[in-house]
C-alpha cells in the first residue's frame, strides 16, 4: 500500500498524456479526445481512491501518513535540484475530491460543449488544467509545485479564453493571468527568499525539509525589518501567491470576469482546481505560517501568529465583502462567482482561526456543492439557450425538474441548510473556530454576518431562476445575439427544456455526494480532523466539541433562516421586473451592482498611476537626461555671458578669446553625444588604451 | 503515410527497368539512321517543283505565274520569269521560270503554295534529312535542286499524284477539245464568213474551264 | 617561429584586412570568410581540432552565409559608390592605439615569459568535452540554448517586415535624419 | 584472403619504402590523394553513362548506346560516352559573362570541388583504408568541409550577374541550410550510440558479430532505420539530387547556379556535384551500412573495399532509381519536409536513441517493440497531417469570386 | 614550435584590424564583420593560452570557445536581423544615417 507513492506520479501524468495526445488531434476527433479526457481522469480517480486507502492507516504513534519519494531533477555541477512527491492525508484527500469533481465535470461538458466546434481543443485544455492542478497537490517542493501553479495559470487563460473571438472573454483571460500574476510576484519572492533561508524547497525530506522542525526553528528566531520574523515575513510573501490565486480581496476583480468561460471551466476553477490552489498553498505551508511558537503540531487550535492573523482578517473581509456584492448580481455565474469569492474568504478564515482541518473541510464541501451549482447553473444556461441574466429566467421548477432539484440541494449546502448539507457542517465549524479565536470576535461576526447574506442571496437567485414567474423574453435582442453567437439554430423551440442525461447524471452524482460528505466532520464524529492529523486510531464517536460549538450551531441556523426568510419576503412580493433590495436601498444597490467599484477604483489608481509614472519618465528622460549636456552648455554659456559683461565693464579684451573657448568647450560637451556609435567606439578604445596602460604600469611598479 | 507512394512510384520504374530487358516491345525507341520509321503518306515537309517527262528543266510545269510567290507567309519563294515563252502541256504558249529558288530554312511548310498553284506544279515533298554544313546557303535551293520527275511524286504521295494527274488529263482532254473546237469553230467561221452570219460568239462561251472543277481533288 | 604558422597567420590576417578594406560588400563577407577559415586552421595547430571544426561549421557553413543574405537582402551586392570609410584618421589612429598597446603588453609581459616554451600537445577527447558540457558546465549550455532560442525568435520578430507601413514613413524618417 | 583484402595497403607501404625516410610521409600523403583523385573521378566518368542510361531505361528508352572507341564499329553499349562528354566540355570556348564578378566567377567551382575531394579523403573505403583519419573528429570534418558547397553555391549564383543564377543559389542555399540540421541530427543518433565520432571507430563497431551470422549494422535497429531513412532524405537535399533539385531546376532555372558557366568549370561544377553525391553517400554507407564490412559473416572472405564500393555503386543506382522516379518538390513543400517533418523525427529519433541505450539490459522484444513503436506512431501521426499539405494546391481567389465556376486546377491524379 | 606570444600578437592583430574596420567603415554590416572578426580574436586568445596554459587538462579555453562561438552565432542572427530592419525602415545601411536616438 505503502508503495503508491513511487507511482503517485501517475495522477497528473495521465491528464497530462491525455492533453498531450489530444493536442496532435484533429478537430474532428472529438469523441476520441472527450473519451481520452474522460478516461484518463477516472484512471487518475482510481489511483488517487489507492492513495487514499494508503493514507488510512497511519502507523501508531507517528501521526498522520506522510510518505515522500524525493529525487534529483538535475546536477548543477555541486549541488542538485531535487524535486519530489508527498502523499499525506492532505494530499490524498484532495486529490479524491480534484479527480472525482473533475471527472464529473469532464463528463457534463461533453453535454454543454456539445454544439462546441472546438471540443477537441477545450478537452485538450481541460485534461492540461486538471493535471496542473494535480501536479501541484503532489508537489513535494515549493518550485514544482510553482511550475504547476504557473502551469494552472496558463491553463486557465486558455481555458477562460477560451471563446477568443468574444472581446470580453479575451479580456478576462488576460486579467485573470495578469491579476493572478501580481500576487505570484510576492509568491516567488517568498520562494527565494525561503531557499536562501534554507537551501531546500523540498516540504519533507527526513528532517531536512523546509517545512521541517530544523528549518522552522531557525526561521522563526531569525529577525528582519522591523522585528518580524523571517518565516513570518516568507509566510505573507507565500500569502500574495494564495491571494492572487484565490481571489481574495484586493486582487478578487479577475474571479467574478473569468465567468466569461465556459461553464465547465467556471466550475472546474471556482471548484476543484485554481481557487483551490491558494486555500490548499495555505494549508501546505501551514507549518510555516504557524510557526512562532515551539509547538508546531496540528492539533488543538491555531497559534496565533501574525501571518494567521493576517489570513484570517483577509478572509473574514472577503467573505463579507463578496456576499454583499453578491446580493446585487444579475448575472446567475457571476452569483455564484462572488459566492465563490465569499466562500474562500470563509476557507481562509477557518485557516487562519482553525488550521488546516478547519480550512481543508470547508474546501472539499465547498468543492462538491460549487461544483453542484455551477453545473447547473450551466445546465440552466444550456437549457434556457445561453441566457444568463436571472431576471430574463423564471418558472424552471417545471421545466427542468433534476436540474432544480439538484440546484436546490447546492443551494442549501451554500446557504448552510441545517443537519443534513455539508455546508451547514463546514462553516458551522469555520464559524466555530472563530468564535473560539481569542485575539478579536470581529471575524466571527463578520463570518455571522456572511452567513445571512450567503442565504439571502442564495435565496433571492433561486427565487428568480425558479420559482418566479416566467418573464415572456423571448424576443428580446440580448438573446438573440447569444443564441446566434453560439451556433444556436435560429428557428429551435424557445422554450427552456431539461438537459440532456449526460449533463444531469453528473448534477445527480454530486448532489448525493454534497449530502453524504456532511457526515464526515459533525461533532459528533470528527473523523475528517483525524484524518488529517493522523489520530484515526482513537477517534471515537460521541461529542466531542466545546460547549461553545453549540451555541454556534444555534446561532447559524438563525442567521439561515434570518436570511432566507428576509429574501424570500421580499422577493416573493415583490413586483416581476424591478429588484426588492433595489427598490429599498437604490442608491446601495447600484454601488453593489457595480462590484463596490474596485474595478473603476483601480483604474482610477493603479492604472493612473502607471501612467504617471510612464508620464513621469517620459518628462525625465526628455528634460532632465537629454538636457544634462545642454545645461553644461548653458552653464558655459551663462559663464560666458559673465565674462563678457565683465569684459564690457572692465578692459581686458583678452577675455573674449577665453570666452569663445569656453563656449566651444560646451558646444564640444553637446556634440559629443551625436549618435554616431562609431565615434562612443573610438571614445571606448581610447578608454581602453588608457585602462591597458595604466593596468601594465602598475604591474610593472 | 508518407512514402507508400515513393515505394509504389519505385515499383514501377523498377519494372520498366527489367522490362526493357526482358521485353523489347516496351523501347519505345527507334535506333534511327538504322531503322526507320516507314514515313505515311500524308507526311510533308518541304516543297518541290515537279516535272514531266525526262528532262527536269524542259518538263517543268511550273509557269512563272507568281502566285506561290505572292502567296508565301514567310516569303521563300524567288521566282524570275523568262523572257521567252514555250508550250506547256496543254499545248499553250507559257512562261516558264528562269530562276526559282527556295529557302528552305525559312520556309514554314505551311503547304500554302501548293494549295494556290494552278498548275498541279509544286507539290510537297517527305525530305526531312537536310542537314547542312552551310547554313545560309545550303539550304537555298534552286529549280534544278527543286524539280523532281511525275515518277517521285507517285512514289511518295501516290493517291494523291494520281488525283492530280486525273485532274490534268482533264486538262488536257479539256484544252485539246477546245482546240478542236477552235479548229472546228476555225472552219465554222470561215464557213460562216462565207455565209456571213456572226453567230459563234454562244458557242465559244461554254468552252471556257470551269476553275473549281479544274482543280484536283486532294486527298487530304 | 613555425612555418605553417607563419602562413596561417598571413592568410588569416590578411584576409581580415581584406575584409575590412574592400569596397564590394559581398568580396568582404567572403573574405572574412577566409579569415575565419585561417582562424580554424590556427586552432587545429593549437590541437583544438573540436573548436576548430566547430568554428568552419558555424561560421562558415551559418554565419558567413547568413552576412551574405543580410548584404544581398540590404542590396549591398553592388560596390557603394562615394566614400566607404568614415572618419578613418580618427578611427585607424585609436586601432593602431589599441593594437599598439596590446602589443607592448604582450611583449613586455613578463608572465608570459615565466610559462615554458615547449608544452606536451594535450589530447583534446571529444568525450571529455561531452563531459564537460553535461556536467560542470551544464547550467550555461541550459543559458546557451535558451539564448539561442530567443535569439532565433527575435531575429524572426525583428526581420519580419512590418504589414502595412506606408512608404511615406520611411521617407519622412529618414529626411528627418538627414536634418538634424 | 587477408592479402587481397589489403592489397591496396601493402602497395602503398611497398612504393613508400622506394623513398628516401624523409619523404616518406609526404609520398603516403601523396599516394592517397593520387588514389582518391584517381578512384572517384573515374566513378563519377561512369556514373554519367550509367546514370544516362539507367534513366532512360527507367522511361523504356535504351539511353546512351553509340559511342564506342572511335574510328571502329565497336560501341561497348555506349560506355565511350564519358570520354566524349569529356573531351566536349574541356574544348569548349570557357565563357564569362561580360558583367561578372570575375575573379569570384572563377574561384567558386573549385570552392565546390576540393572541399568534395577533402570530404572523400575521411572515408573509410576498407580495412585500414582511410587517406585522413581524425580520431576524434572525422565526422564533423565532414559536416565541416561540407559548409564549402554552400559558400560555392553562393558564390556561382552571385558572380553570374543572372536572376536564374542568384535564385538558384538563393534555393540552393536555403534548401541545403535546413536539409544540413535533419543531416547531423540523424548522424548525431549513431554518434549517441557509438560514442565516437571518427568514422573509423563507428565502421569498426559495426563490424561486431549479432546472432551468428550477421554484423550489427546500425540499419538493422529501429533508430538506425529511422534514422537511415532521414539522412538518405537529407542526403538527397544535400546532393540536390532529383526529388530536391530545386537549386538546378532545368525547366524553371534553366540550370541554376551554373547556368552561366560553360566548358571546364561547368565540367567542376559537374564533377563537384557528383562528387558530393558520392561523399554523402559514403557517409550514409559507414554511418548505417556498416562501411565496408559483409553483411553476414560468411562472406567474411570478399576484400572489404569491395563491399564498399558495392555499397557506394548500390547508392548511386538508388539515388538514379529516385530521380528516375520522383517529380520534383515545390519550394514550399520542400521547406516544409524538412522542418515541420524530419526535425521532429529527427529529435523523436534522438529520443528513441537515448530509451535504446537506457534499455539494453531489456529483453530483446520488449525493446524493440518499444523503440519502434515509439517511432512508428509519430510517424504515422505525423504523415498523416503532413499529407494535407500536399494535396493539390487550391485556388483561393477562383474558388472564393462567384462569377468563376470552381474548377479543379490540377490534372487528375496519374498513377505513376 | 610557435611561442605563444606569436599567437598573442596574431590575436590582437585581429582584433585592432576588426576594431579599426568597426570604427572606419560605414556600412553597419561590416561593422558587425569587425565584431565578429574581434569575437574571433579573442577566442583565439582563449585557445592559446588554453594550449600553453599550465592545466589543459580542464579544457576552460576550449568550453569557453564553445560558448563564444554559440553566442556570436546568436548574435550575428540578432544583428543582421537588427541590420535588415533599420535597412527596411531607414532604406539606408549607413550607421551614420541611424542617428534619431541622439542628444
Amino acid at each position: 500500500m505503502k508503495g503508491i507513492i513511487n507511482s503517485l506520479w501517475l495522477i497528473p501524468a495521465l491528464p497530462l498524456l491525455a492533453a498531450g495526445i489530444i493536442a496532435l488531434m484533429k478537430r474532428p476527433q472529438r469523441k476520441p479526445a472527450a473519451a481520452l479526457a474522460i478516461g484518463s481522469m477516472a484512471l487518475a480517480f482510481l489511483v488517487s481512491c489507492v492513495a487514499f486507502v494508503a493514507t488510512l492507516q497511519p502507523e501508531a504513534g507517528k501521526g498522520a501518513v506522510q510518505l515522500t519519494h524525493n529525487f534529483a531533477w538535475f546536477d548543477l555541477g555541486g549541488s542538485a535540484l531535487r524535486l519530489g512527491w508527498l502523499l499525506d492525508p492532505l494530499t490524498a484527500g484532495m486529490l479524491v475530491m480534484v479527480t472525482f469533481v473533475g471527472s464529473l465535470i469532464f463528463i457534463f461538458s461533453v453535454g454543454y460543449m456539445d454544439h462546441d466546434e472546438n471540443l477537441t481543443r477545450f478537452f485538450g485544455f481541460l485534461a492540461l488544467f486538471a493535471a496542473a492542478m494535480l501536479g501541484l497537490l503532489i508537489a513535494n517542493n515549493l518550485l514544482f509545485l510553482f511550475m504547476c501553479w504557473e502551469l494552472v495559470g496558463v491553463a486557465s487563460y486558455l481555458l477562460i479564453g477560451f471563446w477568443f473571438h468574444k472581446p470580453s472573454a479575451a479580456a478576462a483571460a488576460k486579467k485573470a493571468f495578469i491579476t493572478t500574476r501580481i500576487g505570484d510576484l510576492g509568491f516567488f519572492l517568498g520562494i527565494v527568499w525561503l531557499y536562501h533561508e534554507t537551501g531546500t524547497l523540498l516540504f519533507y525530506d527526513n528532517g531536512a525539509g523546509c517545512l521541517e522542525q530544523g528549518a522552522l526553528t531557525k526561521l522563526v528566531t531569525q529577525t528582519t525589518v522591523g522585528g518580524m520574523a523571517v518565516s513570518t515575513a516568507i509566510s505573507l510573501l507565500l500569502f500574495c501567491g494564495a491571494v492572487g490565486k484565490s481571489g481574495q480581496l484586493p486582487l478578487h476583480v479577475w474571479l467574478p470576469d473569468a465567468m466569461e468561460g465556459p461553464t465547465p471551466v467556471s466550475a472546474l476553477i471556482h471548484a476543484a482546481t485554481m481557487v483551490a490552489a491558494g486555500v490548499f498553498l495555505v494549508a501546505r505551508v501551514f507549518p510555516l505560517m504557524g510557526a512562532a511558537t515551539a509547538d508546531l503540531g496540528l492539533e488543538g487550535h491555531s497559534p496565533h501568529t501574525t501571518a494567521l492573523t493576517v489570513v484570517t482578517w483577509v478572509g473574514a473581509c472577503t467573505a463579507v465583502f463578496a456576499a454583499l456584492i453578491a446580493v446585487a448580481q444579475n448575472d446567475i455565474k457571476r452569483i455564484l462567482a462572488f459566492s465563490t469569492v465569499s466562500q474562500l474568504g470563509y476557507m481562509m478564515l477557518g485557516l487562519g482561526v482553525g488550521g488546516p482541518a478547519v480550512g481543508m473541510f470547508h474546501l472539499l464541501t465547498h468543492a462538491f456543492f460549487k461544483a453542484l451549482l455551477f453545473l447547473g447553473a450551466g445546465s440552466v444556461i444550456h437549457g434556457s439557450h445561453h441566457e444568463q441574466d436571472i431576471r430574463r429566467m423564471g418558472g424552471l421548477r417545471k421545466l427542468m425538474p433534476i436540474t432544480f432539484a439538484a440546484y436546490a440541494v447546492g443551494m442549501m449546502a451554500l446557504a448552510g441548510f441545517p443537519l443534513v448539507f455539508s455546508g451547514f457542517w463546514s462553516k458551522d465549524e469555520v464559524l466555530h473556530a472563530a468564535m473560539i479565536w481569542s485575539p478579536s470576535k470581529l471575524p466571527f461576526l463578520l463570518g455571522l454576518f456572511g452567513a445571512v447574506l450567503t442565504a439571502f442571496y442564495m435565496t433571492r437567485q433561486m427565487w428568480f431562476v425558479f420559482f418566479a414567474p416566467r418573464a415572456e423574453s423571448a424576443s428580446s435582442p440580448g438573446r438573440a445575439a447569444h443564441s446566434a453567437s453560439h451556433h444556436e439554430p435560429q428557428g429551435a423551440s424557445s422554450s427552456p427544456h431539461e438537459s440532456p442525461r449526460v449533463m444531469t447524471l453528473p448534477l445527480v452524482i454530486l448532489a448525493v455526494a454534497t449530502v453524504l460528505l456532511s457526515l464526515f466532520a459533525t461533532p459528533v464524529w470528527p473523523w475528517f480532523h483525524a484524518y488529517l492529523g493522523g489520530q484515526l486510531d482513537h477517534l471515537q464517536v460521541g461529542w466531542s466539541a466545546d460547549s461553545a460549538a453549540g451555541l454556534t450551531m444555534l446561532l447559524s441556523v438563525l442567521a439561515v433562516a434570518l436570511g432566507v426568510s428576509a429574501s424570500w419576503r421580499l422577493y416573493s412580493r415583490g413586483k416581476a421586473g424591478t429588484d426588492a433590495v433595489e427598490r429599498l436601498f437604490p442608491r446601495l444597490f447600484r454601488a453593489l451592482q457595480g462590484r463596490l467599484y474596485v474595478d473603476e477604483f483601480y483604474a482610477a489608481t493603479v492604472f493612473r498611476l502607471n501612467a504617471a509614472v510612464a508620464v513621469l519618465s517620459d518628462w525625465a528622460d526628455r528634460f532632465v537626461w537629454s538636457s544634462v549636456v545642454e545645461l553644461a552648455a548653458w552653464l558655459a554659456k551663462g559663464l560666458a555671458w559673465l565674462s563678457r559683461t565683465l569684459d564690457e565693464s572692465g578692459i581686458n579684451s583678452g577675455f573674449d578669446a577665453g570666452c569663445v573657448e569656453t563656449r566651444g568647450a560646451g558646444g564640444f560637451a553637446s556634440r559629443l553625444q551625436n549618435g554616431q556609435t562609431q565615434r562612443y567606439l573610438r571614445i571606448l578604445g581610447a578608454g581602453v588604451v588608457v585602462l591597458v596602460v595604466a593596468i601594465v604600469w602598475m604591474g610593472n611598479n | 503515410m508518407i512514402g507508400i507512394g515513393i515505394v509504389k512510384g519505385l515499383v514501377q520504374t523498377a519494372k520498366n527497368l527489367i522490362g526493357t530487358y526482358t521485353d523489347k516491345e516496351r523501347l519505345v525507341t527507334i535506333e534511327y539512321p538504322e531503322e526507320r520509321q516507314p514515313l505515311t503518306e500524308a507526311t510533308r515537309q518541304f516543297p518541290f517543283l515537279v516535272y514531266d517527262g525526262d528532262d527536269p528543266m524542259k518538263g517543268l510545269r511550273c509557269t512563272a505565274c507568281q502566285i506561290c510567290e505572292k502567296e508565301c507567309p514567310p516569303k521563300c519563294i524567288y521566282i524570275v520569269k523568262s523572257k521567252d515563252k514555250r508550250v506547256d502541256y496543254k499545248g499553250q504558249n507559257q512562261f516558264y521560270p528562269a530562276i526559282y529558288d527556295i529557302d528552305y530554312s525559312v520556309c514554314m511548310s505551311c503547304q500554302i503554295c501548293v494549295e494556290v498553284c494552278p498548275f498541279e506544279s509544286i507539290k510537297m515533298d517527305t525530305a526531312f534529312e537536310l542537314s547542312t554544313a552551310d547554313r545560309f546557303g545550303g539550304l537555298l535551293v534552286n529549280k534544278h535542286q527543286l524539280a523532281k520527275s511525275n515518277t517521285h511524286y507517285h512514289q511518295i504521295h501516290p493517291t494523291e499524284a494520281a488525283a492530280s494527274d486525273e485532274a490534268m488529263n482533264l486538262e488536257r482532254a479539256k484544252a485539246a477539245a477546245k482546240a478542236k473546237a477552235d479548229v472546228e469553230a476555225k472552219a465554222k467561221a470561215a464557213a460562216a464568213k462565207a455565209a456571213a452570219t456572226p453567230t459563234a460568239s454562244p458557242e465559244a462561251s461554254p468552252e471556257l474551264p470551269k476553275p473549281a472543277a479544274a482543280l484536283p481533288k486532294m486527298p487530304m | 617561429m613555425n612555418f605553417i604558422f607563419a602562413i596561417l597567420a598571413g592568410l588569416t590576417v590578411g584576409a581580415a584586412f581584406a575584409a575590412m578594406t574592400l569596397r564590394n560588400l559581398v568580396h568582404c563577407a567572403l573574405c572574412l570568410t577566409v579569415s575565419l577559415i585561417g582562424l580554424a586552421l590556427l586552432y587545429l595547430q593549437l590541437g583544438a581540432e573540436f573548436a576548430g571544426f566547430v568554428q568552419v561549421l558555424v561560421y562558415v557553413g551559418a554565419v558567413a552565409i547568413l552576412i551574405l543574405f543580410a548584404v544581398l537582402l540590404t542590396r549591398g551586392g553592388e560596390a557603394p559608390v562615394g566614400r566607404i570609410t568614415n572618419s578613418l584618421g580618427a578611427g585607424l589612429l585609436v586601432a593602431a592605439a589599441v593594437f599598439g598597446v596590446l602589443a607592448w603588453a604582450i611583449i613586455g609581459s613578463s608572465a608570459l615569459k615565466a610559462l615554458p616554451k615547449e608544452t606536451p600537445q594535450p589530447a583534446l577527447l571529444v568525450k571529455a568535452v561531452g563531459d564537460k558540457l553535461m556536467g560542470e558546465f551544464v547550467l550555461p549550455l541550459q543559458g546557451i540554448a535558451l539564448l539561442l532560442t530567443a535569439a532565433l525568435l527575435g531575429a524572426v520578430v525583428i526581420a519580419m517586415r512590418e504589414k502595412s507601413s506606408p512608404a511615406g514613413v520611411a521617407v519622412d524618417s529618414r529626411s528627418a535624419t538627414r536634418n538634424p | 584472403m587477408a592479402s587481397l583484402d589489403q592489397i591496396f595497403v601493402t602497395l602503398k607501404e611497398q612504393l613508400v619504402q622506394l623513398f628516401p625516410a624523409v619523404l616518406q610521409p609526404y609520398v603516403g600523403v601523396l599516394l592517397s590523394i593520387v588514389a582518391i583523385m584517381a578512384v572517384f573521378p573515374g566513378i563519377f566518368a561512369l556514373t554519367t553513362v550509367v546514370e544516362r542510361k539507367l534513366l532512360a531505361r527507367f522511361q523504356n528508352r535504351p539511353g546512351p548506346n553509340r559511342v564506342g572507341i572511335p574510328l571502329t564499329k565497336i560501341r561497348l553499349a555506349g560506355f565511350g560516352q564519358f570520354a566524349a562528354d569529356g573531351i566536349k566540355s574541356l574544348t569548349k570556348e570557357d565563357i564569362i559573362p561580360r558583367n561578372a564578378d570575375r575573379k569570384v566567377h572563377f574561384i567558386a567551382p573549385f570552392v565546390l570541388v576540393v572541399p568534395a575531394f577533402l570530404a572523400l579523403s575521411v572515408l573509410p573505403i576498407g580495412r585500414n583504408m582511410t587517406a585522413l583519419d581524425f580520431p576524434e573528429t572525422g565526422l564533423l570534418f565532414f559536416f565541416a568541409i561540407g559548409a564549402a558547397t554552400e559558400l560555392s553555391v553562393f558564390m556561382a549564383g552571385w558572380s553570374s550577374r543572372n536572376k536564374y543564377s542568384l535564385l538558384g543559389a538563393m534555393r540552393g542555399i536555403a534548401q541545403m541550410l535546413s536539409y544540413e540540421i535533419p543531416l547531423i541530427l540523424s548522424s548525431l543518433t549513431v554518434v549517441m550510440m557509438v560514442g565516437s565520432l571518427s568514422l573509423v571507430t563507428i565502421v569498426e563497431r559495426q563490424t561486431s558479430v549479432q546472432w551468428g551470422f550477421f554484423h550489427s549494422w546500425h540499419v538493422f535497429t529501429p533508430w538506425g532505420f529511422a534514422g537511415f531513412l532521414l539522412f538518405l532524405t537529407a542526403a538527397c537535399a544535400e546532393a540536390n539530387r532529383t526529388p530536391f533539385d530545386l537549386p538546378e531546376a532545368e525547366s524553371e532555372l534553366v540550370a541554376g547556379y551554373f547556368t552561366e558557366y560553360s566548358g571546364f568549370k561547368f565540367a567542376l561544377f559537374f564533377l563537384g556535384e557528383y562528387l558530393g553525391m558520392f561523399a554523402i553517400s559514403g557517409v550514409a554507407i559507414s554511418l548505417f551500412l556498416g562501411g565496408w564490412s559483409a553483411p553476414f559473416t560468411f562472406l567474411d572472405w570478399v576484400p572489404s573495399w569491395l563491399w564498399f564500393f558495392g555499397k557506394l555503386f548500390a547508392f548511386i543506382l538508388f539515388f538514379i532509381w529516385l530521380r528516375g522516379t520522383l517529380p520534383r518538390l515545390r519550394v514550399d513543400q520542400l521547406m516544409n519536409l524538412a522542418w515541420k517533418f524530419m526535425l521532429p523525427m529527427c529529435l523523436l529519433n534522438l529520443l528513441v536513441v537515448g530509451v535504446w541505450h537506457f534499455t539494453a539490459e531489456w529483453n530483446e522484444l520488449l525493446r524493440w517493440s518499444l523503440a519502434t513503436v515509439l517511432l512508428a506512431g509519430p510517424y504515422w501521426l505525423f504523415s498523416r497531417s503532413f499529407e494535407a499539405r500536399f494535396k493539390p494546391r487550391t485556388y483561393r481567389y477562383a474558388a472564393d469570386s462567384p462569377a468563376a465556376p470552381v474548377v479543379a486546377p490540377v490534372a487528375p491524379q496519374v498513377p505513376i | 614550435m610557435t611561442p605563444l606570444a606569436a599567437y598573442l600578437l596574431v590575436s590582437a592583430l585581429l582584433f585592432a584590424i576588426g576594431f579599426a574596420g568597426a570604427l572606419t567603415r560605414r556600412n553597419s554590416i561590416l561593422v558587425l564583420v569587425g565584431v565578429e572578426l574581434m569575437l574571433n580574436a579573442a577566442n583565439l586568445n582563449f585557445l592559446a593560452f588554453w594550449r600553453y596554459g599550465p592545466n589543459p587538462e580542464a579544457l576552460t579555453g576550449v568550453m569557453f570557445v564553445l560558448f563564444a562561438i554559440a553566442v556570436a552565432a546568436a548574435e550575428a542572427a540578432v544583428g543582421l536581423a537588427l541590420i535588415i530592419a533599420i535597412y527596411r525602415h531607414y532604406c539606408s545601411s549607413n550607421v551614420e544615417d541611424v542617428a534619431t536616438m541622439k542628444g
